[in-house]
C-alpha cells in the first residue's frame, strides 16, 4: 500500500495543502454526491459542535479539561466510515468527534461535557472519558497511552471467541513515545490481534514539536519493530482517510494483524480550550488556518458542483440547529444526584464497602 | 479433609475454574513453558492449551492492560505477576484502568479480572525484590484486595475473586506457597470483605493477614502454652476492609497488637490502629502497637536481612509489653 | 517581606538555584517552550536555554530514570512530573530505583534528585486526574517527600530538597499556585522531617498538609472567632514523619482531627491517627478523627465532586464532633 | 557495518557453529598471542567463578537468586575489552563475569554472593545488585529494562558536562519487550547520547522463546524505530564481539550517539542455578553444550598452536587457585553487622528518621 502523502515532519505549507488538492479529481471518481454531503455535514457538525463546548467551556459550563478536534473533521468522519458498527474503538481524551461519528447523538456527548446525568457517561467522565457501550466506543482515555493495552486486550478477547471484529485504537503523535505504545504494538503483532493503531499526527504534543520528542518523527515506520505494516494518510481528506482505514480494517478483520496507520492534520487552535498556544509563530498558526480540512473538502466540492450555496446554507443551518439542541438538551438535564455517588464503586456488590462522606465517622452509629 | 498446600489449592482452584467456565483463562510471564517462576501453574498449559494459558512477553504493563481489555468484553483473565514488586510496572493499568472504568464511565462496563502475585521477604532477594506493596492496591476504591493466609481461605477467595465482576488483586506470599492445610473437598466461594476471627482469646487481639496471620497462629498457639489468650483476627480481605470484626474483637479483649510484613510508617497497619482507636476508644486499655519491618531497602545479607524482618519473636516481644502495659505480669 | 504567590515562589526558587549550582537543571514534559502545564518553569527556556531547561518526550518512566541516572553521576536533576497521577508511569524508576540505588549497593552512589509534581482534586478532572498518592512515596524508605502549604515554605522546602543528596519528591497542588503568602528575601533552606505548629492553640489539635494545611489554618481562624482555640500542625514532611510535633500538640490539647486531600482507608491520616494514638495514649480524649475523600473515583459532576472532597466545612463539622465528644458545647 | 552472522532466530546449532569457526584463521591475523591468552584466561575465569557460585549456592553459602554467565563469557570478555576504564557499564542482574571483566577482583564479587562486608557492594546487593564505583560499574538491576534509563540519563550528564566518557547498557532478548526499553531508546536516540545498548541473546527469557516474546525476533532491527544504528554480532567470538563493540563505542564516543548491538550465545543451564531447565529438549541443551564458546575458542587457538598443553594446564590452575581463593576470601569474611542497617537509606542525614526495629515502639522511651 502507498503513503497518500509524505511530508517532511518539518515541512511547510504549500507543498502538503497542493498534495491534497492535486488529487481532488480522481478522488470524487464513482462517489455518490450524497455520500460526500453526508461526509461534509459530519464534519461540519463536528466543527460546530467543538465550538459550541469551547464557547460553554469559557461560560464555565464546562469544567474540567477540554480538548477540541478542529483541523482533525477530515480524519474522524473518515476513519468512522471504515468501521462495521459491530467493531469497537479505544481513543485518547480528545474524542468528542469520535463519539458523535460513531454514533453518540450529539445531545449525550454535550451533556456529558455539562456533566449531567443524561451524558454518555451519566456524568462521571466528563470531556476526555466519554464511553458508548451501545455504539462500542469503548471509552475515551485521559492518561496518555493508557487506551493502547486496552484496545489489545479487546481484540484478544474477539481473537479468543473467534469471533470477527475488529478494534480501532486512537492516540495522538506524542504518544507513541512512551512505553504502552511499545508493549501494546508488540503483543499485537506477536498474536496476530486485529487492532488498527491510529496516529492522529498533528505534529505537537500540547507544545513540543514531534521532531522533539520522536527520534522516528516518521511515525508510520515505527511499526518496524514490530513487523507490523504502516501507513501515512492525509488526514484532511475524508476521502483518503476513509479508503485507506477501510482497507486496513478489512485487512484486519480477513487476515488477523495488526496494522499502524498515521494520519496527519493541523491542530487548529490550542491544545485545549484553555491553551491561547502563545508559542506558536504567527506562520504556524497562519499555517494551521490554511489547512483546515473543511474548508478544502467545501471547496472541491463546491468546485465538483456538489455543494451549491443552497446546499451549503441548508446544511449549515439545520447542523446549527443540532448543536443548539444539543446544548439546549445539555443546559437543561439535570445534575446526577449526591446520592448516587457510590453507586459506580463496584460491579458485584461487597460486604463492608465504605460509603463515607467526608465529615462522616469510619463506624456509622 | 485432604491436607494440601497453599500452591496446590490455588492450582486446583485455577483448573476447576477454567473447567467450569470458558471465559476463564490465565495470562502470564512464564507461566506455560516455564510452568510459573513458583510453579503455580504447572501442568495447566499441556492441560488447556496455549489458548487458555498464555505466555506474555516481559511487558507487565502490557499484559495487565491487555487483560483489562479482554475484560471489558466479557472474558476472565486471571493474570499473573512473577511478584508484587514488578506490579509496579503495571500501576497505571491497575489503578489508573482496571480501577477506573467502571465508575468513570458511569457503570457501563465491568472489569471482571483478578491480578494474582504473590509479596513476601526473607528469600534474600533483595531490596528492589522484597516489597510488600499491597498497600498500593488497597488503597484504591474500585479494586478489591484479598490476602488469604491457608490453602482453604486460598481457595475459596480465588473462587470468589474470579466470579467477580470487579477487578481483584489476589495477594499471594513466598513464604505460603509450601504451608500445608486442609482443603474442603465441595466447592466453597469465600467472601470479599470479611475478616475472620481464625482463633478465639480473651486477652488480648492480634491482627494480621497473609503471612502474618499464619504467624499470628503460631504465635497464639505458643502463648497458650503460658496461659495467654490471643484472640487472632485474620484481615483476609485488604480492601473492603472489615472493621467491624476487629472492633468487636477488640471490645472483648482490651487491648490489641498488629503484624504486618509491610513496612510500618504508612503501612497496612497504620489504618488498623487508626481503626481500633477510632472504633473501640473506650474500650482500649493501652495502645495498639504495630510490628513491621524495619524501615530500610531491605539488605541481601542474611544477619541484616532477619533484623530488619517482623517474626515471631518480635511479635511475642509487642504481646508481652502490651499486656505488661495494661497491668498483667508476663514473660 | 515581599507578598507572592506559591507558583511565583518554585519558579523564583529554581531560579536562583540554577543560577547558584550549575549542576541543577530541569527536566519535564512541555516545561520548555510550553512553559510548564501550570507555568511554573515560565521564563526559564529564554533564560536558561535547552541544556538546563529540557523537554522531554512524553516518556515518564524514560525521563525520571534518566533523572536518576544522571544524578548518580552527580548532575543535580529537578524533574517535574505534569501531576502526580501520572507518576504512577515512573513509578518503578522512583521506588525501585531511585529509592534503593544507595542502600542496595552498600551507599557506594547517592541520587541527588528532585520530582517536583502537583496532586490535587477539586478542578473536575475526572478519576484518573484527581488522585492524591502522595502515600505512595510517603511508604518508601529511601525517599524523602515533603508537602509545603505556604510560598514561603515551597521555597524554603524546594531549596532543601535541591540542596539534598537523597530522592526527594516535592508535592505541590493545584490547589495552591495561586495562593499568596510572605516569602523572605534572604535564603531560607527548610528542613526535611520536620512538621510546624503553625497556629498555637489550645482547644483541640488540627493536623493537615499541603492544600490542607491551608484550608486547616483558615478553619482555625473562623472558629477563633468562635471561642475555639485550634493548634494547627503543618506536617511538611511526609517523610520522615515528625511525630514527636504532632504528639507533644496532642498532649497539650488532649484531642485531635486529620484533614487529608486522599482517601481515608490507608491514607496518610490512618498514620497520624495511629502515630497518635501511640504516642499519646494517656493524653486523649477522645478518638482521633479523619477527614478525607469519599472512597470512590472521583466523577467529573460538579455535585457529585464537591460532595465527595474535603472541605472546610466538613473539617469544622468534626472538630466540633470531636470537642463534643470531650464534653464541650460547640456549634 | 556488516553482521558478523546472521541466524534465524529458530536456527538449528550446525549452521551458527559452522559460522564461527569458518571465520576462525582471519580472526588471528596480527593478533598478539598473549593477548588471546589473556582473553581465554579472563573467559575461563568466569566459568570457574559461576561453576564455584552455583556449588556454593547449592551449598547454601549464597541466597536470594543467582544467575549466571555460563555461555557467555566470550561475550563479556569482548564488550569489556571495548571499553576504556573511564567508560560506565550498567548491567542487568547476570552480571558476575561483568563485573569481573571490569576490574572488580573475583574475590569482593563472590564475597557479595556470600553475603560479606567485603563484598563490592558491602553485602547489601547480591548477586544481581553489583556495583563498584572505583571501576564504573554503576549497577547490576533486577527489575527487567529498569537500568535502561539509568544508563541514558548517565550518558546525559556525560553530554551535559561535554566529558567523552560512553556508557554501555546490558540487557537480555526478553529486555526488548518491556516499556522501558522503548522510552530509553527514543531519548538516547533524540538527544544525541553516547550509550551502547547492548541486547545479550541468548534466545530465551526465563523459558520463553525469542519468537514467543520479540515480534520482531532479529533484535538489532529494533532501533529502526529511533533511527539508532542495530549491528548484531556472533557472541560467541570473542574476537569478533570486541572489535564490533569496539567500533561502535568509540562511534559513540566521537559522533555522539547510540548503537544498538546484538550479540548471541547460547545458555548452558538453566535461567539461574535453582533452575532445571526441563522445559529444554534434549536437543537443544546439546545444542547449547555444542556451542560452548570457551570450548570453540580453545580449540582454535589450540589449532592455531598458540594454546599448549603445558600453558593451558598452567591457566587451569592459576584460574582454579584464584576461584578457590575468592571463595575462601568470602568464606572467612565478616557479616555485616547489625548495628548497621539503618547505615545507607539516606545520604543526608535527616531529622526523624525511623530507625525502628520490628519489635520496637514507634516512640522511643
Ligand atoms: C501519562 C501522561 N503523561 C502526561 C499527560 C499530560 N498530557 C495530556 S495530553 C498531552 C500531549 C499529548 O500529545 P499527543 O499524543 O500528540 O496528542 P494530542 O493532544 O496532540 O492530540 C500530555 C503530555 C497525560 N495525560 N498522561
Ligand atoms: C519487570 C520484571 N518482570 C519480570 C521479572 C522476572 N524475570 C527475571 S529475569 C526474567 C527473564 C529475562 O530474560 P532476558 O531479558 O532474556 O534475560 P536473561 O535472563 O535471558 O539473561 C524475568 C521475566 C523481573 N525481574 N522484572
Ligand atoms: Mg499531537
Ligand atoms: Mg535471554
Amino acid at each position: 500500500m502507498a503513503d497518500t502523502a509524505k511530508p517532511k515532519a518539518t515541512g511547510k505549507t504549500g507543498s502538503r495543502r497542493r498534495a491534497a488538492r492535486n488529487n481532488a479529481d480522481s478522488h470524487f471518481n464513482g462517489e455518490k454526491p450524497e455520500v460526500l454531503l453526508d461526509y461534509y455535514r459530519q464534519m461540519l457538525l463536528i466543527r460546530r459542535f467543538e465550538e459550541r463546548a469551547a464557547q460553554a467551556y469559557t461560560q464555565a459550563r464546562i469544567g474540567g479539561y477540554c480538548h477540541l478536534n478542529l483541523g482533525e473533521e477530515a480524519t474522524i468522519v473518515g476513519l468512522m466510515e471504515a468501521l462495521q458498527e459491530r467493531d469497537y474503538l479505544f481513543t485518547n481524551y480528545r474524542e468528542h468527534g469520535y463519539a458523535i461519528a460513531k454514533g453518540t447523538h450529539p445531545r449525550e456527548v454535550m451533556a456529558e461535557l455539562y456533566g449531567r446525568s443524561t451524558g454518555v457517561s451519566k456524568g462521571w467522565g466528563g470531556s476526555m472519558h466519554l464511553f458508548d457501550a451501545r455504539t462500542r466506543l469503548l471509552g475515551g482515555y485521559g492518561i496518555v497511552g493508557g487506551q493502547l493495552p486496552l484496545a489489545v486486550g479487546a481484540a484478544l478477547a474477539i481473537t479468543y471467541r473467534g469471533s470477527d471484529e475488529v478494534v480501532m485504537c486512537q492516540m495522538g503523535d506524542g504518544t507513541t513515545n512512551i512505553g504502552a505504545f511499545h508493549e501494546s504494538l508488540n503483543i499485537a503483532s506477536l498474536w496476530n490481534l486485529p487492532v488498527i493503531f491510529v496516529v492522529i499526527n498533528n505534529f505537537t504534543g500540547m507544545g513540543t514539536p514531534v521532531e522533539r520528542s520522536s527520534a522516528e518523527p516518521e511515525l508510520y515506520k515505527r511499526g518496524s519493530a514490530y513487523r507490523i505494516e504502516g501507513v501515512r494518510v492525509d488526514g484532511r481528506d475524508v476521502l483518503a482517510v476513509r479508503d485507506t482505514a477501510t482497507t486496513l480494517v478489512e485487512r484486519a478483520r480477513s487476515e488477523h494483524r495488526p496494522f499502524l496507520l498515521e494520519a496527519f492534520s493541523y491542530r487548529m487552535k490550542g491544545h485545549s480550550v484553555v491553551d491561547p498556544a502563545k508559542y506558536r509563530t504567527k506562520e504556524e498558526a497562519e499555517e494551521a488556518l490554511a489547512n483546515d480540512p473543511i474548508a478544502m473538502f467545501e471547496e472541491r466540492l463546491t468546485e465538483a458542483g456538489i455543494l451549491t450555496d443552497e446546499i451549503k446554507k441548508e446544511i449549515a443551518e439545520s447542523v446549527k440547529a443540532e448543536v443548539a439542541d444539543a446544548a439546549d438538551f445539555a443546559e437543561n438535564s439535570p445534575h446526577p444526584e449526591v446520592s448516587t455517588l457510590f453507586d459506580y464503586t463496584y460491579a458485584t456488590p461487597v460486604a463492608n464497602e465504605s460509603r463515607r462522606m467526608p465529615a462522616d465517622p469510619v463506624f456509622a452509629e | 479433609m485432604p491436607v494440601i498446600t497453599y500452591r496446590q489449592a490455588l492450582r486446583d482452584t485455577l483448573r476447576a475454574e477454567m473447567h467450569r467456565d470458558e471465559n476463564v483463562f490465565l495470562m502470564g510471564e512464564e507461566i506455560g513453558v516455564f510452568e510459573g517462576s513458583y510453579k503455580i501453574t504447572e501442568g495447566l498449559l499441556k492441560e488447556f492449551g496455549e489458548r487458555r494459558v498464555r505466555d506474555t512477553p516481559i511487558a507487565e504493563e502490557g499484559f495487565v492492560g491487555a487483560a483489562v481489555g479482554a475484560a471489558m468484553l466479557g472474558l476472565r483473565p486471571v493474570v499473573e505477576i512473577m511478584t508484587i514488586n514488578f506490579s509496579l510496572l503495571a500501576l497505571d493499568q491497575i489503578v489508573n484502568h482496571a480501577a477506573k472504568i467502571y465508575g468513570m464511565f458511569g457503570g457501563q462496563n465491568s472489569v471482571p479480572m483478578v491480578i494474582r502475585t504473590p509479596g513476601g521477604g526473607g528469600q534474600q532477594l533483595g531490596a528492589t525484590h522484597s516489597q510488600n506493596v499491597e498497600l498500593y492496591y488497597a488503597f484504591v476504591p474500585g479494586l478489591k484486595v484479598v490476602a488469604p493466609s491457608t490453602p482453604a481461605d486460598a481457595a475459596a477467595l480465588l473462587r470468589a475473586a474470579i466470579r467477580d465482576d470487579d477487578p481483584v488483586l489476589f495477594l499471594e506470599n513466598l513464604g505460603l506457597y509450601n504451608t500445608k492445610g486442609e482443603v474442603p473437598d465441595e466447592e466453597v466461594v469465600g467472601e470479599i470483605g470479611r475478616a475472620a476471627v481464625v482463633r478465639e482469646g480473651t486477652d488480648i487481639t492480634l491482627v494480621g493477614y497473609s503471612r502474618m496471620a499464619m504467624i499470628a497462629t503460631q504465635v497464639a498457639d505458643r502463648l497458650a502454652e503460658e496461659g495467654i489468650s490471643v484472640e487472632v483476627v485474620d484481615l483476609r480481605s485488604l480492601r473492603p476492609l472489615d472493621r467491624e470484626t476487629i472492633v468487636n474483637s477488640v471490645k472483648k479483649t482490651g487491648c490489641a497488637v498488629v503484624a504486618e510484613d509491610d513496612w510500618l510508617t504508612y503501612g497496612i497497619g497504620a489504618e488498623i490502629a487508626a481503626s481500633i482507636q477510632e472504633g473501640a476508644f473506650d474500650y482500649l486499655d493501652a495502645p495498639v502497637r504495630r510490628v513491621a519491618m524495619a524501615e530500610v531497602p531491605l539488605p541481601y545479607a542474611k544477619p541484616l536481612e532477619n533484623a530488619a524482618l517482623p517474626s515471631a519473636e518480635s511479635v511475642t516481644t509487642v504481646i508481652y509489653e502490651t499486656l505488661r502495659a495494661v497491668g498483667r505480669r508476663v514473660g
